[in-house]
């Protein structure tokens, strides 16, 4: 365990952002989102949840693939780069981690997003324990401990000092090129402020919601259900939700016709969109009641149908905070228990 | 595989001098989707139309691309070829590179430039063209005239010879016009109402011609082939069944105060009257803000005499709606205002008169019995000064930016009967110009300078002063001399310019025919198409285009005429394609297009919609493609961009858009 | 509000409605949602209370589409929206029983959190039959008191007034909550140098996501396909790759709305990245009104909007007046 | 202030086809220039001009757009530059709102008789926007050169 002053903060984010990118969360016209740190940044620690999770630093919003050119009328393809630099993702919160760790699954397993990956090895994670949770937390009911992030360093907020713990290689080489920012430290303060954490914990409405009845095999009982029909209605269709959850990963390809040839790119896509997988026969879901159900049942059911029981959901909340009709997962979950609770 | 071929004309060297056509036609190679590009001298000759078929049908062209003039030149030209080809004529697009490149451009690296892009432009454009096939709309076989003056007449007369029937509307009691008021006409100087009367009582007699006096066009809907117009006859408040025109209601009547329109408001009339003696329909109006039985209930006089009880207090204004195939327009022209002339004293002497005021006294059913005299004091005048140009080729914006063409040759008439009748009248002519480039015209003019000794001035009068002993004194200068001149005159004619009637306006906007800045209703095309209007089934009959004197406007009268009877000789017309379409499958049917509508062309039908196997009933914008005349309004009024416009659509237009930017 | 649910129960007992669509309550007092009750004994979980800030007239677009007539409750600012979707077609009145409810202003969640308050569990004083003066907000971390119009949405400080234009029946008294100029804001941003004012729109606009909520959730936007997922101009985006998109999307929404937007504030209230988006419509709304006479979209169902009508006189583009 | 002579702006002109298109073709046919940055696409009238043509110039690149219709009351179809105009006069507000410089864009009435009203509407239309230079803030940077 190292520790380093509160004050001593931006010189340790420049003396890093010297050699690397630093991705992290900073202030922008009143909304906190991750972005990459220069010396007039409004870096923003204390916002618990920034607007976007941190997934767009290993999967940006929209990225170039490659570049079809025409020179005469011959076609020529240029693919785009890949990651090739270090960067650091610093002051990610412990929900966020572990949204990464569902996009692992995803890009990570057969066939391999080359795009992804370059990133995620080239990105070192300094996590964030949360020092005051909100109502709209749910981590824990994912397995998560907030006081307890993972990521290839830790820091704890505790008092005048920030509490560095690094847990992998990568975290331990980092913490080595800022050794004369880090001195040795006890971790009795930490333990302390995760108590308090913890107790905290305990006291929000939804940290300890019950998933029993979601699980790989629910498919066609939850599928079936009459409460789909009922619980959409409010859903106005958007990709609010979709956007700013730290696990979603649908992206579409598209073109754009620049002067110089052709970019096709990708970027998120929402399933909640009436075109999503759209063909030209249609779409597979015709209804924003499917749609709706899609999302969930992804989230619940389908996801951890494929993964080992691993739930594509981490408990965030933004979709609690965020969604324009307060329809959310967690409203979803609860009509649910009522329904087969009357069962 | 089909593909689009681009043609570059040389158009002799109006193009090839500051456009390098050989580039323009390699760099077209490279664009994607052309299979072929070739450049000529005159693509537009036999020959060139040729190599285009030849390429359309060789290559099995989907597209073509003419690089050439403007496509109002040319483009009916290349679309009739590549019809004629095999090739949908709307699968034809136009690069102009001689009116907006070669011709504007100087330095050919600049020109090529905007060329290859212009070209590239009209490329991608066409790649996007669709096959668009004219719709059929049916004829209505009978024209209506608008206006009853020489011109009107003279329409309404050709085209009921043809066969087929024509209806007058005039506004005033009588047709005739203009020309009724008219004394004697040059060059020749026989009667006015000699030669215009008989076609009067033709056209009155004309078995398919049906005369709206006292009338006006109200509304007019629907597009060529199938007009529908709303005329308001006005209340006449006689019967013009019963009454036999035997004039004694208008002996009788007590109220004489009225001033006569037809004698130019020198005397008076009845408040029930004919204009004039030979009016046609000889049924007398009763002036309603004259008539005593209509203002405050007394009198009643005209009735009592009647003999045929025509009178009708009671009658109203009747809206009669008529269906018509072509509308011709012959509303005329006035004598503009003098409010901006008064240095020349009209307001202040009553011996400063217009030309058509001259007229009036010099005609012998005139308001002085034909007698020359002053309108003050009844003697006759001993100095005549004619000012010529009043109110028009004004450089500033006081008067008419335009010559009225009709003055120099009127006053020489008015100087050589004055000369001729009274040979003691010493007659004075200011002018800027004497114009007289018609058959006849300049020796009428020598005539009078010649024969009958009128004093020709060239220059311009500055002020015309009435004296206290009742002569006026004209200011002017004579140019030639170069001196400062004060004329004594004991009457001064002016020669007011002439503008079209002013009802004009709400006529054009009704046909939505287009009006130049002076009001003239614009020409189809100034030379080639004159008596048409830029809207189809709509032609133009004498000065509301531009001024005229008489055997022009009988001439364009005549050439009206035979549009309209070649219009009406059709029994199916051919409708633009280019109209606006909406995607049923996508509208929303919130009205947006129907509102900015200019011709009630979309109306909205619940429709059962099949959106990829999902049955739904939606209320959905449809076009009627007849009445559609694809302005593209409604294209940008409909937010979800459903409404389109076939030939303009959003696509191409952003084709054309992105290639210009590339 | 007993007495308007009693009424709504009236209503469904006697046949007038088969459903309402109203609100639902939340689980954490702050996060009711629109829904549509189908008997007497749903509307157990109705609430109407200073959240229910949406506005619940473009659901009557596919409320219009069901069998038999469903009662809307509607806020005075809202049936300026209804007025335009009738306007446009979009809605039909004879699906529809209106019972206009009363409004105090509506809460903004999220300027109780910008004041640092977090682990909210229960907030107290937004009822609608309450003071409506101050909130009582208990979090995990401790009770915090909120005035409430510091907690009021943005648009209710500028509310268009508590007059409702298309009702069949009225419920439920209102507080005026007007205490600002709804134009302030456009006339200090047409006051700055265009460097300024690019400055300011690229920096709010950078936040965008496209998540379309905006756009979702107004009821102008009422297109079956937005000219933004449709090929129509070649026009389709689902990401703001380019700055350029960012803005293209927010000018275009805004002049599509332009003449039709009622203010009703939902885009600026829905947008996650919390940009200003209605300074877009009201700077449309505001020309309007100084071009071509004062204009309130949705005041009726009838009238002409200011962008499919004309004066022979109007103003010329790139004049000021 | 020094202009750029290098700099070659790109202009869009969207003309009606009745007026403006003709009053072009009139300033050609009497030889009257302006500068080749200009290049006209031909429109049925100004109304068909939707605000998605105009930001998609931009978007390409486009340093300026003008677009030119009948004189108010001679439309063809007698009442579409009036849309026009209020259409226009909102949106080029709007982007002015936004910081895009005034004299980006353009509306001018030009006659099929007034070609050389339209030959000296481009000439000073090119030069304000030469004097502005290339526009940096309404473009996709994807489609820069």
């Amino acid at each position: 365990m190292k520790k380093f002053l509160k004050s001593e903060l931006t010189a340790l984010l420049n003396a890093i952002s010297e050699k690397e990118r630093v991705y992290l969360p900073v202030s922008n016209a009143g909304q906190t989102n991750y972005d990459i740190y220069n010396e007039n940044s409004k870096v923003d620690l204390d916002t618990l949840k920034t607007v976007k999770s941190a997934k767009e630093v290993f999967f940006p919003q929209s990225e170039t693939l490659y570049t079809v050119t025409k020179v005469d009328k011959k076609i020529k393809i240029t693919q785009e780069e890949l990651e090739k630099e270090e960067f650091v993702l610093f002051g990610v919160r412990g929900c966020d981690v572990k949204g990464i760790e569902v996009l692992d699954k995803v890009f990570l397993s057969e066939p391999v997003d080359s795009f992804y990956k370059a990133r995620r090895e080239h990105g070192v994670i300094v996590s964030f324990a949360c020092n005051e949770p909100e109502e709209s937390c749910f981590c824990k009911a994912f397995g998560i401990d907030c006081a307890e992030p993972e990521g290839d360093v830790t820091i704890y907020d505790c008092g005048e000092y920030y509490f560095w713990n690094a847990k992998t290689e990568k975290g331990e080489a980092l913490t080595e090129k800022l050794a004369s920012f880090l001195s040795d430290a006890d971790e009795a303060p930490v333990k302390e402020k995760q108590q308090e954490i913890r107790k905290i914990t305990g006291l929000l409405p939804y940290m300890n919601i019950s998933l029993d009845s979601w699980h790989g095999e629910a498919t066609s009982e939850k599928f079936d259900s009459p409460v789909w029909a009922d619980i959409y209605k409010p859903c106005i269709g958007c990709g609010t939700c979709t956007f700013i959850c730290p696990t979603c990963q649908c992206y579409d390809l598209k073109d754009y016709e620049t002067k110089n040839g052709i970019q096709r790119y990708r970027c998120w896509d929402s399933c909640m969109y009436s075109d999503f997988t759209m063909m030209a026969h249609g779409n597979n879901r015709t209804s924003q009641m499917q749609r709706f159900r899609q999302r969930f049942m992804h989230k619940l059911v389908y996801f951890p149908a494929n993964n080992d029981g691993m739930y594509s959901c981490v408990g965030c909340g933004r979709c609690v905070d965020k969604c324009p009709a307060s329809t959310n997962i967690i409203k979803v979950i609860k009509a649910f228990e009522k329904e087969e609770g009357v069962k | 595989m089909n593909g689009i071929g681009v043609f570059v004309c040389h158009c002799g060297s109006n193009i090839a001098a500051t456009v390098d056509v050989k580039k323009v036609v390699e760099m077209a190679k490279l664009e994607p989707g052309v299979v072929h590009a070739e450049e000529y001298q005159y693509m537009c000759s036999e020959a060139g139309q040729e190599r285009i078929a030849k390429a359309i049908r060789e290559k099995n062209l989907s597209g073509v691309v003419v690089c050439s003039c403007s496509p109002r030149m040319h483009e009916t030209t290349f679309r009739k070829c590549a019809e004629k080809a095999g090739l949908n004529p709307y699968m034809v697009e136009i690069a102009n590179l001689r009116e907006q490149c070669s011709w504007v451009h100087k330095d050919i690296n600049e020109g090529t430039e905007k060329a290859v892009i212009l070209t590239r432009a009209a490329i991608a454009k066409v790649s996007l063209n669709t096959s668009l096939v004219a719709g059929e709309s049916g004829v209505t076989k009978r024209a209506l005239v608008i206006g009853g003056g020489i011109a009107g007449i003279q329409t309404a007369l050709d085209i009921a010879d043809a066969g087929y029937e024509v209806d007058i509307v005039e506004k005033t009691p009588s047709i005739g016009g203009k020309m009724a008021q008219l004394d004697k006409t040059f060059p020749t100087l026989d009667c006015s109402a000699c030669i215009l009367t008989p076609k009067m009582v033709d056209a009155a007699a004309h078995e398919k011609i049906n005369i709206y006096s006292y009338s006006e066009v109200e509304k007019v809907s629907g597009f060529v082939g199938d007009f529908t117009v709303d005329i308001r006859k006005k209340a006449r408040y006689v019967d013009m069944n019963k009454c036999t025109g035997c004039g004694a209601c208008m002996e009788k009547c007590p109220s004489k105060k009225a001033l006569s329109e037809f004698n130019s408001g020198l005397n008076n009339r009845p408040a029930i009257y004919t204009p004039f003696a030979q009016a046609i329909p000889n049924v007398p109006v009763i002036d309603p803000s004259q008539c005593l039985k209509l203002k405050n209930d007394k009198c009643g006089l005209c009735a009592r005499v009647c003999q045929a009880g025509a009178i009708d207090y009671k009658q109203e204004d009747e809206i009669v709606t008529r269906k018509y195939g072509a509308i011709v327009v012959a509303t005329g022209f006035e004598v503009i205002k003098l409010d901006n002339y008064d240095e020349y004293a009209y307001s202040q002497s009553k011996d400063v008169i217009t030309s058509l005021e001259l007229e009036r006294i010099m005609n012998a059913a005139g308001p002085t019995k034909g007698h020359l005299e002053r309108l003050s004091d009844g003697k006759a005048p001993k100095n005549i000064v004619f000012i010529q140009c009043v109110g028009s080729r004004c450089a500033d914006n006081k008067g008419k930016s335009y010559c009225s063409k009709i003055c120099c040759m009127y006053t020489a008439k008015h100087a050589i009967l004055i000369r001729d009748k009274y040979p003691d009248v010493n007659v004075t002519v200011f002018y800027i110009d004497v114009r007289t480039p018609g058959k006849n015209f300049d020796e009428f003019y020598r005539r009078a300078v010649e024969e009958y000794g009128v004093n020709y001035v060239k220059g311009q009068v500055g002020k015309v002063t009435p004296e206290p002993n009742g002569k006026l004194t004209v200011h002017g200068v004579d140019l030639l001399d170069n001196k400062q001149l004060k004329v004594e005159a004991d009457m001064v004619v002016l020669a007011a310019a002439i503008e079209p009637s002013p009802e004009v306006r709400n006529i054009a906007t009704m046909l939505t025919a287009s009006i130049d800045t002076n009001n003239f209703i614009t020409e189809a095309h100034p030379k080639l198409r004159p008596v048409e209007s830029p809207t189809a089934g709509v032609f133009l009959s004498g000065v509301c285009q531009g001024p005229k004197d008489i055997p022009e406007t009988v001439s364009q009268a005549g050439a009206a005429a035979v549009k309209v009877i070649g219009l009406l000789a059709k029994d199916k017309l051919l409708t633009n394609p280019c109209t606006a379409k909406a995607d049923e499958l996508l509208c929303n049917g919130c009205s947006a297009c129907a509102n900015v509508c200019p011709y009630g062309a979309i109306s909205y039908e619940d429709k059962l919609i099949n959106d990829h196997g999902i049955r739904k009933t939606h209320r959905v914008a449809v076009v009627n493609s007849a009445l559609c005349q694809g302005c593209g309004a409604c294209t940008v009024a409909c937010p979800s961009g459903v409404m389109d416009l076939q030939g303009f659509s959003n696509r191409q237009i952003i084709a054309e858009v992105d290639a210009i930017c590339r | 509000m007993q007495r308007l649910i009693d009424r709504m129960k009236e209503l469904l007992a006697d046949g007038t409605v088969v459903r309402v669509l109203g609100w639902k309550k939340g689980d954490l007092g702050y996060n009711p949602e629109p829904h549509f009750f189908n008997s007497a004994e749903e509307l157990d979980d109705f609430i109407y209370d200073g959240f229910c800030g949406a506005n619940l007239s473009k659901y009557m677009i596919k409320g219009s589409n069901l069998e038999g007539k469903t009662l809307i409750l509607l806020k005075p600012c809202d049936t300026y929206s209804f007025n335009q979707l009738l306007k446009e077609h979009r809605v039909l009145r004879d699906k529809v029983y209106i019972i206009g409810v009363g409004c105090k202003g509506k809460l903004d969640i999220e300027k109780i959190k910008a004041q640092g308050i977090k682990g909210i569990t229960s907030v107290k004083g937004a009822e609608i039959s309450g003071k409506c003066d101050e909130l009582t907000v208990e979090t995990v971390y401790g009770e915090k008191k909120v005035a409430y119009k510091d907690a009021m949405l943005e648009r209710c400080h500028v509310c268009k007034g508590k007059e409702h234009k298309i009702y069949d029946e009225l419920l439920l008294d209102s507080t005026d909550t007007c205490d600002g100029d709804r134009f302030t804001d456009v006339d200090i941003i047409e006051g700055l140098t265009p460097e300024e004012k690019f400055e300011y729109f690229r920096k709010e606009l950078s936040k965008c996501i496209r998540c379309n909520a905006c756009r979702n959730v107004c009821p102008a936007c009422s297109c079956r396909k937005c000219v933004f997922d449709s090929n129509k101009f070649d026009s389709e985006q689902k990401a703001n790759v380019d700055p350029f998109e960012e803005s293209m999307f927010h000018i275009i929404r805004a002049f599509h709305v332009a003449g039709r937007c009622t203010d009703c504030g939902e885009c600026s209230r829905v947008c996650p990245q919390g940009i200003p988006l209605h300074l877009f419509n009201r700077k449309f709304i505001k020309d309007i009104n100084e071009y071509y006479g004062e204009y309130i979209a949705g005041e009726d169902a009838e009238t002409k909007g200011p962008l499919t009508d004309y004066t022979l006189v109007d103003l010329e583009p790139g004049e000021r007046r | 202030m020094s202009i750029n002579q290098e700099f070659k702006p790109k202009i869009v002109a969207f003309c009606c086809n009745w007026c403006s298109y003709a009053g072009a073709d009139l300033a050609g046919g009497s030889r009257l220039s302006y500068p080749a940055d200009v290049k006209i696409i031909r429109v049925p009238c100004s109304c068909r001009v939707n605000p998605m043509f105009i930001l998609r110039a931009f978007e390409r690149g486009a340093d300026g757009v003008i677009i030119c219709g009948c004189h108010p009351g001679d439309c063809h179809y007698s009442t579409g530059n009036y849309y026009a105009r209020r259409r226009m006069t909102l949106l080029f507000s709007m982007l002015d709102y936004l910081g895009i410089e005034r004299e980006r864009t353009r509306v001018e009435w030009v006659s099929a008789a007034e070609g050389v009203k339209f030959s000296t509407t481009m000439n000073e239309f090119v030069s304000a926007v030469r004097e502005l230079g290339p526009n940096r803030r309404l473009g996709d940077l994807r489609c820069k050169d």
